[in-house]
Formats: C-alpha cells, structure tokens, sequence
C-alpha cells in the first residue's frame, strides 16, 4: 500500500503540466476554469482534437489507437494535473470514457481501427442511449428494436436522457434484436451515425432551464452491420460492462470539476464571511472529507478492480454532490437567488439546481441501495411485479 | 383551548383553497413568471372580488378584520398552487407594518389600497449600503424600508428599483436603493414586529401548503407510476419516503398554526413559536420539494413539470426573512439566556 | 383555534398546582424530579394512591368511577402542570392511560365498576402482553392460546417486552381464542390477575443493564369467564383501539417527562460551557422546536382526534428522543461516558442508551412508516410473504 | 502507488483477523468487562506470542518496525470483535509518544516491555486541573502525560490513579492526577503529535472494523430473521439501511488506510487525513451500530446480545481524542486560513 509517486512519475507530472498550463494560459485560455457541460462546445471540440494532436486525449490507450500506453500512475496524475490547470469538462466524455474502453474490451480489430483514433484524434464525439420513456430506472426494460435489413442495422424506438446529443457525431445503443424477447435477453449494442435522416433530436430542458439531455427518436434510423459491438444477443453483458467503465480513471475527470466547485464555494465564503459561521466550516468540512474519500475511493477501485468501493461510488458521489449544491445556496444565502448571469454565483446556483438529478439519472440512489445490497450484500432480491414485463 | 378551525376557518380555508385551484393554473403561473412574477388578474379578482389581500388587516381600513390564523390560511392556499401574487409582500409585510405602527392618518392613506389590492405595496430592510431586495418589489407601488433604527414609507417613485433575475420566479426581488426620497416615518419596533412575525408565519404558511401539495402530487404519482412491473409507491423505499413527508407536514402544520395563534392571542411564547414555525416549515417545505423531484424520477426535473416551480420556493422560502439556521439560533439565545 | 385557557381554567390551573407542589414539596418530595422508570416502585405505589385518594388520578373519568369529569382543557392542564411540579412518572400508566379508557369504552357495567375505581384508587397496577417472541412488530401473529375452561379462560403461551410486569397486579393480554384461526381473527382480550402459579415473570436486562422488560410466561393461567373485554374474537379490535389510546392525554404526560430530560441537557451545556458551541445550540433548538411541536401535535389531535397528526405521533416523539438522547451525549462529551452514578449526568447517559428501544418497541419506525404511507396516504400494501402465517 | 494491501499486509490482516476471531468471544470480553476491561490471556497472547503489541514499533526496541498502515490493519481485526485490550493506550498512544519523542536511553527502557506486552502503558492529556482520563490507566505500569506544554512519563505509582465504571467498558477510562511524581520529559512536540495522530488513526480504525462486523452480522440476522412471512432482509427498509451502512464503511476505510499511509509517507496532507479518517469512520461506526440495534430490532438491545458492546464503544470512539465536530473544525481551518 503506497501513496506517492515514482521520481520518474513525478516528471511524467512535470510534463503534462508543463503542456497543460501551456495551453490553457495560451490558445485555450478562454476554456481555462470553464464549468459547464453544454457552453462553448465548438471551442471544445477544437480542445479534443488540440489533446489528440498532441497525444494527451487517451494516454491510457495503446499507442496504436493513438494512446501513449500509460500506467494507472500516469493516469491518474494526468487527471489531477488536468483539474489543476483548469481544463474544461471533455466534451468527448461519453467516447474517451465509456464507448472506447468498451470498443478496446469487446472490438473487433475493425472496430477497433476504425473507431478509437477518431476518438482519440477528437474527431468524432459520442453520446449513449440507454434510458427509455416509460422505462426510468429500469434498464432491461428496452423497448428500441433493432433488426437486420441486408447489411444494415435499422433501428425503431425512442431513448430518452441522452447527454450532450446535440454535440455528438456517434450515439451507442441498447436495443431488442430479437422480438418478442424480454428483460435483458435478446438485446444488442448498435453503434448509429447520428447525422441522418432517422434520428431527431429533441432537448430536454430542466430545471436549469438548459438543456444538456436530449430525447432522441430513431425512425428507421440505420448503422452497418458491423456497428454492432459484441454478437447479437449480448447486448446487456457489453451494455454492463460500460457500465463498469464508468467507475474507471474517469471518475478521477468527474472529481476534478467536483473540485472546482467546492473551490468556487470556499471562495464565495471567503467573499461573504460566512466561512467564519461554525455551521458552514462543519459543511465545507464534510465537503472535503467526502471529496477526498472520493479520491480515495477512486484509487482503491483502480488498484484492485473488483472492490467494494465500486459498487458504492455511485450513490456517492451523487449523494456528495448534491449536497454540495445545498451548501453553495446556504453560502450565497439570498445572493443566489439574483446570482448574476455568467457569475461564479450563478454557476454555483446552477450547480445547486442540476445536482438534483444527480441522485437521478444514471441508476437513482434507490436502485444504487438495491444493487448494493443484492450484489454487495447478497440480500433477497426485490419481487418485480407481474403486471408489466 | 380548542386547537382546530373554527366553522368559520374551515370555510374561509376551503373557499382559499378552491378559489387557488381554479384560477392558479401552472400555465397562468408560467405565463406571470415571465412577466413580473405576477398575475394580475389573479391578484385582481383575490383582493377585489375575493376581498382576501386585506383578510388580516383591520376592518375599519378597508380589511377583514381577521387574524393571523385567516392569514395563514389564505397563505397555505395560495402556497399550494405557488401562486405568483404579492400576498406576502403587500398585505402581511408592508400592510402589517403601516398597521402595527403607522399614524391613524398613514393607515388611511395606505391600508384601504393595501386591503382592495388597488396599490401594491413591497417591504425592505436595508443594511448600511442603503439597499435591500424586496420581494415582488418591481411590480410596488410604494415600499416600507427598515433603516438603520427607522422604518418608513416611501413612493415607489421615489427610490430606485432594478428587477433582478430570480431563481423563484414566481415571487421575484428587486434591488431597492433609498435615495433622498421623501419619506413618512412609522413607529418602528412595532411595525418591524409586526412585519418580521407576520411575514415568517406567512412564509411557513406557504410552506405548508407547498409541501401538502407536493406529497398529494406525489403519492398519485406513486399510486400510478409502473416501474418494475409495480406501482412505485408499492416499493418501500417509495412509501417511506413519502411517509416521512407526512410526518413533517404534520409537524409544520401544528407550528404554523401555534404560531397564527400565538400571535393573536398576544401569548408570551409568541417569539419562539414565530421562530420555530418559520425555522420547521421552510425546512420541510424543502425537504419535502427535494423529495417530490426524487420521486418523480427524470421527468422530475424538467421544465414541464412543476415540481422546479415549488423546489424553488421553497428554497426563496428559507432566504427570505432569515434562514431556518437564523431562526434556530434565536430559540437558541430564548433557551439560553446567559449564553445568547 | 384558540391556544389560551378560560378564567375558570386558569383558577382550575391554580388549584391543581397548589396540590401537587404541597405534595410534592411535602410528603412525597423524594419522588420530585424521578425521571426513572424503575426506581422506587414502592414508593410510586404510595404516589398513585394519594393521587387517587385526593381525586386527581384520572381526572377525565366520570365521577362514580373515581375521576371527576375534567373537560379536556382541564386534564391539558393537569399534565402540563404535573410536569411543571417534577412529578414521577405513572407507576400505573398503563392502568389509567391505557386499560382504563378500553375498559370505559368496552367494559361492561360490572367490568367499570370491578376495575375502574381500583385504578383511579392505585390499588391496583397494570401492564400489558402484546408482543410475543419472534413475532416482533408483527401483532397479528399472536400464538398464545386461550381456551375456555369451564367458568375460567385458561392461558397458555408466552408474551414479551412488558413493561414494567414485576410491579403489576394485573395484565391484559391478546390471546388466540379459536384454535386454527390466523392473523386478526379469532383473537380474544383477556385480563389476568399477576400474582398466580400459572405466570412467571423474567426480566429482560437491556442495553442499560437495568430490566424494565420482561418475559412473561403463561402455563396453565388463569383468569375468571367474565374477565374478557368485549366479546371472544374480538380481541383485535379491542387491542387497536386501546393503542388509540396512547394518542390521548397520556401523551402530555410523556411529554412532561421529555421536558425534564430536556431541560438536564441544557442545565449540563450551561454547566460545562457547551451552551455557546453554535453546533450544539442548533441541536438545543431543534429539541426544542420539535417538543413544543410534539405539544401542539398532541392538543392538534385532542381537538380533533381523527387528525393526521394522530398517525405520525409515534415516530415523532421516538425519533426525536433518540436524538435528545445523542445530543445529551454530545453535550457531556467524555464526561458522559463516566457519570457518576445517581448523577443527573448518569441519567443522561440512561437515556442515550434506552432511546434506542424508542424506535424500536410499540412498532418499529419502518412499520410505523409503512402504516403511515398505508392508511394515511392509501399507497399499496406491503405483500406479506407465504412461508409463514 | 498502489493502493491496496501488499501480500503482506493481506497476511498480516488474515492473521490478525484469526486471532481475534478465535479468542475474542463474547464470553470473555464480557469477562473482561466485569474486571477491568482487559482481558489478560488474550493480551499475553496478542503481545507475547503473537508479537502483535510492537507491530509498529522499532525493531530496534522489540517491535516489528512495521507502519501505521498494520497498525490499523491490526487495531481494524480487534474493532471487529470488540476485543478488550490496551493496543491502543499502551502501542498506539504510549508507545507512539515514547518512540517518537523518547531519548535513545527513555526508549530503551520503555519500548520493548511495551511491545512484548510485559508492561501496560497509558496516554493521558491533562488539563489546568491537573488531572485527566487515561484509556485502560486503571490496568496501566506507566502513563505519558501531556500537561501545560510538556510531555512526560511517570510511573503509575508515583500518580493518583482512580478507576471509574465506563460505558464502555472494554476499553474503562481512569481519572489520573499528577502529583509531586518523579517525571522523565519527553520531546513535546515530536511525542505529541504521534500520540495524537496515530491514536486517532487506531480509533478509526477500530471503528471500521467495528462497523464492518456489524454490518456482517446484521445482514445475516436478516437473511434469518422472518417476520409478516418474509425473510426482513427482504424488506426495502432493511435493504437500504444496510446498502448505508456499507457505503460508510468504504469510505471509512479509503479514509482509514489513506490517513495510515500519510503517516507512513510523510505526506503533506497527514493533518488533513488524519482528521478525517478520525471524523468519517467514528461518524460511521456509530451510525453503523444505531443501525444494527434497529435493524435486529428488540434483542438488539438486551444486555445478552453484542449489540450494545458495539454502539457504547463506538460512541466511545467519538469521544476520545476529539470528536467528530472538533475534526471537521481542524480541517476547516486547514481549509480556511485566514478565517480559522
């Protein structure tokens, strides 16, 4: 058990800082310290392509697929040197994270080749389709059928909660290949251009009143045949296995904007003196004992891929974050009620706000307990009604 | 000792409740949420035709007559429906305060047009940088401004007044600046009572009726909603959480109407109920808002549902006239004297 | 609504307070301020007759039973004002609370004039068999048996958790009455003298290390025909409604003993200088607000007794003495862990360890919950599983 | 980095995690309860033939010169059966102070009967009275004392020792009063700081393991446990408590093992991990243990279940060494500078 790092990792350190600070101080310095998950995204998408060109978008990928082979070590100080320098949220998220780890574990080489330097270049940005109308927590509940027309895929259905598809040139999907199937029998994993007539995007707008998730209708909506990742039927397994990828260095970029919020927090207590209230400093406090145990946690997953910590990192963070965002109301006080558009108050607000989806989307906190207990604890499973498949 | 609506109260609450239900639809609140937080004709046929603006203000004003209990009453209605109207601000802050300390000649200049909503009036306390938010203060035609040890009435074209952006856009603040405004002085430590008590037992009042609503709107919901093959509300975790939405409704309904009461009565508990129902209700409105989103899943938090118009005000709720922290603290210094 | 009290209350408020700080100031002073449960039963005995001889045991009951027809407000003050002068806790609570008032609305005329006067006297102390071994808060699952043998009921079977049974002259149990019969029915009430072979008591030592609960074991006991409050098989329906019971006055009686430990912990903060740690002075308040709530929960559900506020009572006051309880301990700090014993400190550190049982015994907070959310709120029943009755 | 147990470090735990498992029954803690808090066979065992005592002492002195990191791993295994010994008075707070601020000739003298167990040792801070409670003194040869500004040791003998009835009594408290006692000073800051750190570490530790072992057997009480003809792990309730429960735990043991490497590695962050882990995993136990005794409902707090060894010693972990709030104030003000 160890905690610090090699002489030759901390040069590894040296040097994506040194890279990093350079950039954002110089031609990315309007992204410098940028928060939001929807502004700015043609900026974005040129930062993506700016850390493929140099090598710095996937560095744990093979080198092949344009990766620097990197070690977790490695890994793990390029995230924290990427909250550091103030790099924005990655636009590319849901491609670096999710579909290409899943495409390096389930790809053919094909697939491989064609998809993972696109990603890593920063030329094609993904979203994911899992959650359906009507369907909410329940996942294995797909309705979106998909069936082989000659060598084309063509898909029906509608998803709903898809982050960021107004952005992204690839959507990944969960649909039933084979009709009349129930539950997670029978499903596959489709991979769909999202630039054709078959897919209308329609944003979702919340809370916030922005619009980062979408609904997206597929109506007739094609991909190759070969844009299915896994063999037919084995949908759910690859679908669960991304799953678990979410719990991977990614959730080391997740924490670094949870970073910058509490730093905004701390700074707007500093501002108002409510960092002199006693009940503020307990907050601010478990604040950062969660943050750090997050940290953490996250290493303890990293370094031994099966623990425990990974199936209660969820609820976690979720749980953490929202609070943070009760927090940052109770700082502000009546100030976040009239924080000024585009202010460090108004992010705040907006954090305050969006968090409470936080405990929402992506499996609620009460699916989160049952998981943890069935799986975690090996509890009785919950009885599923009869009414509906 | 009779803890329950008098026949009287029971009709003034049902009369509230179905005058709010009929006219307070979430599109004529969406539609005054974009245009001032307010709706006019909403405010017109409440105070006009439902003589309800001056329900707690004296008859020989222009008023009912009635107490804080009929105030509060109407305030858990409008609560219900997060109605965007200046109750709060008009009738239970500035009214209470030209009533509690204005001359016999200010009430009759101002109380009348309070009580028939003709005029609205807003309500300030303004720190040393002689501004202050006030709610619903873009749309008031005159304000009561607490400043320094004074409180006073002043024309809303005498002060400047910026409209801010407001999360809770059905009760928006504005920004008020007191320049060398001509100015009526009140006598101040009853009108700052009477505005400050009357206002939070108001607010809590609100809450209430936000939060009741919130758990009706949630337990059918609950009843309708198929997950799993099971009605939502079938599963535990579901029941439970709703459950514990009850029991602080029940709580905050004892202290909203202990502190109705108490101020009636003139009891001498009347600080630590006023403290206690602002402090519980905001709380629990709060709770019970972040828990209706929860519930409801992702369409919980979207635009088209309303469950946003009520998280929002409750938590304008808990900023406006104290946090529940502030108001813990001053039962805190009536419990400890020594200490405080 | 109104909060205050007539002229006549007031000089009926003046009377009651005279007798009970004469009392108390007199003759039973070493019984001013017991918060104990346990201690001093002789003495408790002696305070229940001289309630009784002077006419203020259970002042709401008719005259002729030995009450004397106090109007709710006047027994509203009567406790407020027993709590004011540091009375002990009822030895007889559960006679004059509880098994009184099923007897005034089930009893037959000789029933309420065999035990009514008794009661109201304090010749004779009371306790109660609901729960039964592996039955937990599952009241319907009753498994002692009653059969009727002759001019006598014959019991056999074991109940548990009953309180205070070591001093009690009689106890009312739910025995099953049709042999074969399941869940609610076929359930019969049943009164029995203590003091006979066929019963034996055995304490339960609790986390405290005192034994207020007990075991008691039924083999062949036997109470006489007539001795069945309502008719056999009505056993469930007497016992609900007894429960009811525990909504009424008797709350502001409980409540008079949650004053006094409240009052302790805020005389320990003045003491030892934790009244000025802010985190500690929310705490105070939030105990504060939450007993005056308890308060005017209990005269919202005299004033109307069918009101929600009935439903929601339980998990109220449990919940909030499990917390006085953690906030007495936070107050003391380590101090607590070593109270002397007798001390008001050491009464502290009795009430953090026994407000464990709070949301345990009468029905667990989660079934409190389920009942809340089932007949308050109409949401689905729990399914009951198949493998047992 | 790694940040997982070593083959070693699993060894060690396995071991230790045997150990107590095998001789730390319920019968003879409960044993130990009722004389003194220590159970003297299994002392000799832990310290003498398991050389267990010394696990993060110097070789040089007797110990096995291992870190913080199986320090915790051991002070986590004894948690978890709540076993009744001095690790933590004589080792951790002791043995720590002794070793980090002793002269060669203090910690030649001292540290290897503390490590072989031959001689108890205690920890206790003193304040302006001159007198303070010492964990296990009772049972304890010598004390390092903490007092104004100074750090010493001093024989049992030469001080007031009175042994005072504990909540918790595996590990009894003991009023000490310093008197006119011949003292040998410590370096105070080096000593200080040890005891302190590393105290609070064990404590979290042993909150963990603690934790942990309720949750364990709390889950198979209700994989057992029937009611309304239902296995109650099966309830939603239950279920969700128990997912809680762990949560908590894996983060008290990120917090736990990341603070034990900080005091391994020097890091910069120590102060902020320590008080964290201290905070987090005694917050933890306790709400772990008020779970269990919920969850099992009423044997769970009969004397004759383990239930309540559990909860009173992990409220006696929240009070020794500071609390949880006193944590999360240091680390505010590491946090906040300019307003601490």
């Amino acid at each position: 058990m160890r905690l610090g790092f090699t002489a030759a990792e901390e040069a590894f350190r040296a040097e994506a800082s040194a890279w990093l600070e350079g950039e954002l101080a110089g031609p990315f310095a309007d992204l410098k310290g940028l928060t939001s998950l929807t502004d700015a995204p043609e900026r974005r998408r040129e930062w993506e392509q700016r850390l493929g060109t140099a090598g710095w978008s996937c560095i744990g990928w093979p080198k092949m697929f344009g990766g620097r082979d990197a070690t977790l070590a490695e890994q793990v100080i390029f995230a924290e040197e990427y909250a550091r320098a103030g790099g924005p949220p990655r636009l590319n998220h849901m491609g670096v994270e999710l579909i290409g780890p899943t495409i390096l574990a389930f790809g053919s080489d094909e697939q491989k080749v064609r998809f993972l330097p696109a990603i890593a270049a920063g030329t094609e940005i993904w979203c994911q389709g899992y959650s359906e109308p009507g369907a909410g927590s329940d996942l294995a509940n797909v309705r979106t059928k998909a069936a082989l027309d000659g060598s084309e895929w063509r898909v029906d259905g509608q998803k709903i909660w898809t982050s960021l598809a107004q952005f992204a040139d690839w959507i990944f999907v969960v649909a039933r290949s084979e009709p009349g199937s129930r539950g997670p029998k029978g499903l596959s994993f489709l991979m769909l251009p999202v630039d054709q007539p078959g897919i209308t995007i329609r944003p979702i707008h919340q809370i916030t009143g922005d619009a980062e998730f979408n609904e997206v209708f597929f109506d007739g909506a094609t991909t190759a045949a070969d844009n299915m990742l896994g063999a037919a039927g084995d949908g759910w397994r690859v679908a669960m296995a991304l799953l678990g990828f979410e719990r991977g260095v990614s959730t080391l970029a997740q924490q670094m904007g949870f970073r910058n919020e509490l730093t905004a927090i701390v700074r707007a207590a500093n501002e108002n003196g409510r960092d002199r209230d006693a009940l503020i400093r307990q907050r601010l406090a478990r604040a950062e004992i969660g943050l750090q145990l997050m940290r953490y946690g996250a290493l303890r997953m990293l370094s031994t891929p099966d623990s425990a910590a990974a199936l209660t990192y969820k609820i976690q963070w979720a749980s953490w974050r929202q609070a943070l965002g009760e927090l940052a109301m109770d700082v502000l006080g009546q100030s976040g009620e009239v924080a000024e558009a585009g202010s460090e108050a108004a992010m705040l607000a907006n954090l305050f706000l969006y968090s409470r989806a936080d405990t929402i989307y992506g499996g609620s906190n009460e699916i989160q307990r049952n998981i943890i207990a069935e799986r975690g604890l090996g509890l009785p499973r919950e009885p599923r009604g009869t009414s509906n498949a | 000792m009779h803890f329950a609506f008098t026949d009287e109260q029971a009709m003034i609450a049902e009369t509230a409740r179905g005058f709010f239900a009929g006219a307070a639809t979430s599109e004529r609140t969406r539609a005054a949420m974009a245009g001032g937080g307010i709706d006019r004709a909403l405010w017109t046929a409440f105070a006009g035709e439902m003589g309800l603006a001056g329900v707690a203000l004296p008859e020989a004003y222009g008023g009912s007559g009635l107490g804080m209990v009929e105030a509060a009453i109407v305030a858990e209605a409008a609560g219900a429906l997060v109605a965007a109207l200046p109750f709060l601000a008009s009738s239970l802050l500035a009214g209470s305060a030209i009533a509690a300390g204005g001359s016999e000649t200010q009430r009759e200049t101002y109380l009348p047009a309070i009580a028939s909503g003709t005029r609205i009036a807003s309500f300030v306390e303004m720190g040393a940088s002689g501004e202050g938010l006030a709610p619903h203060g873009a749309v008031a035609d005159l304000f009561v401004v607490a400043i320094g040890g004074g409180v006073v009435i002043v024309d809303a074209a005498d002060v400047a007044v910026e409209a801010l952006p407001t999360m809770d856009a059905t009760r928006p603040l504005a920004r008020v600046r007191l320049g060398s405004a001509a100015i009526e002085p009140l006598d101040p430590v009853p009108a700052l009572r009477a505005a400050r008590s009357r206002g939070a037992v108001a607010l809590a009042a609100d809450s209430l009726g936000g939060a009741q609503a919130l758990l009706d709107r949630t337990v059918a919901f609950a009843q309708d909603r198929v997950q799993f093959g099971r009605p939502i509300g079938s599963f535990q975790a579901v029941k439970h959480r709703l459950a514990d939405m009850m029991v602080a409704i029940e709580q905050a309904r004892s202290a909203v109407y202990w502190a109705a009461c108490a101020i009636d009565e003139g009891s001498p508990d009347v600080a630590l109920a006023v403290h206690s129902a602002k402090a519980f209700a905001c709380d629990a409105y709060f709770d019970c808002a972040a828990a209706a989103i929860q519930l409801h899943g992702g369409i919980g938090f979207t635009w088209e549902h309303d469950a946003h118009l009520f998280f929002k005000r409750a938590q304008a709720n808990r900023t406006l006239l104290g946090t529940p922290d502030q108001h813990r603290e001053a039962v805190a210094a009536l419990m400890l004297p020594r200490a405080a």
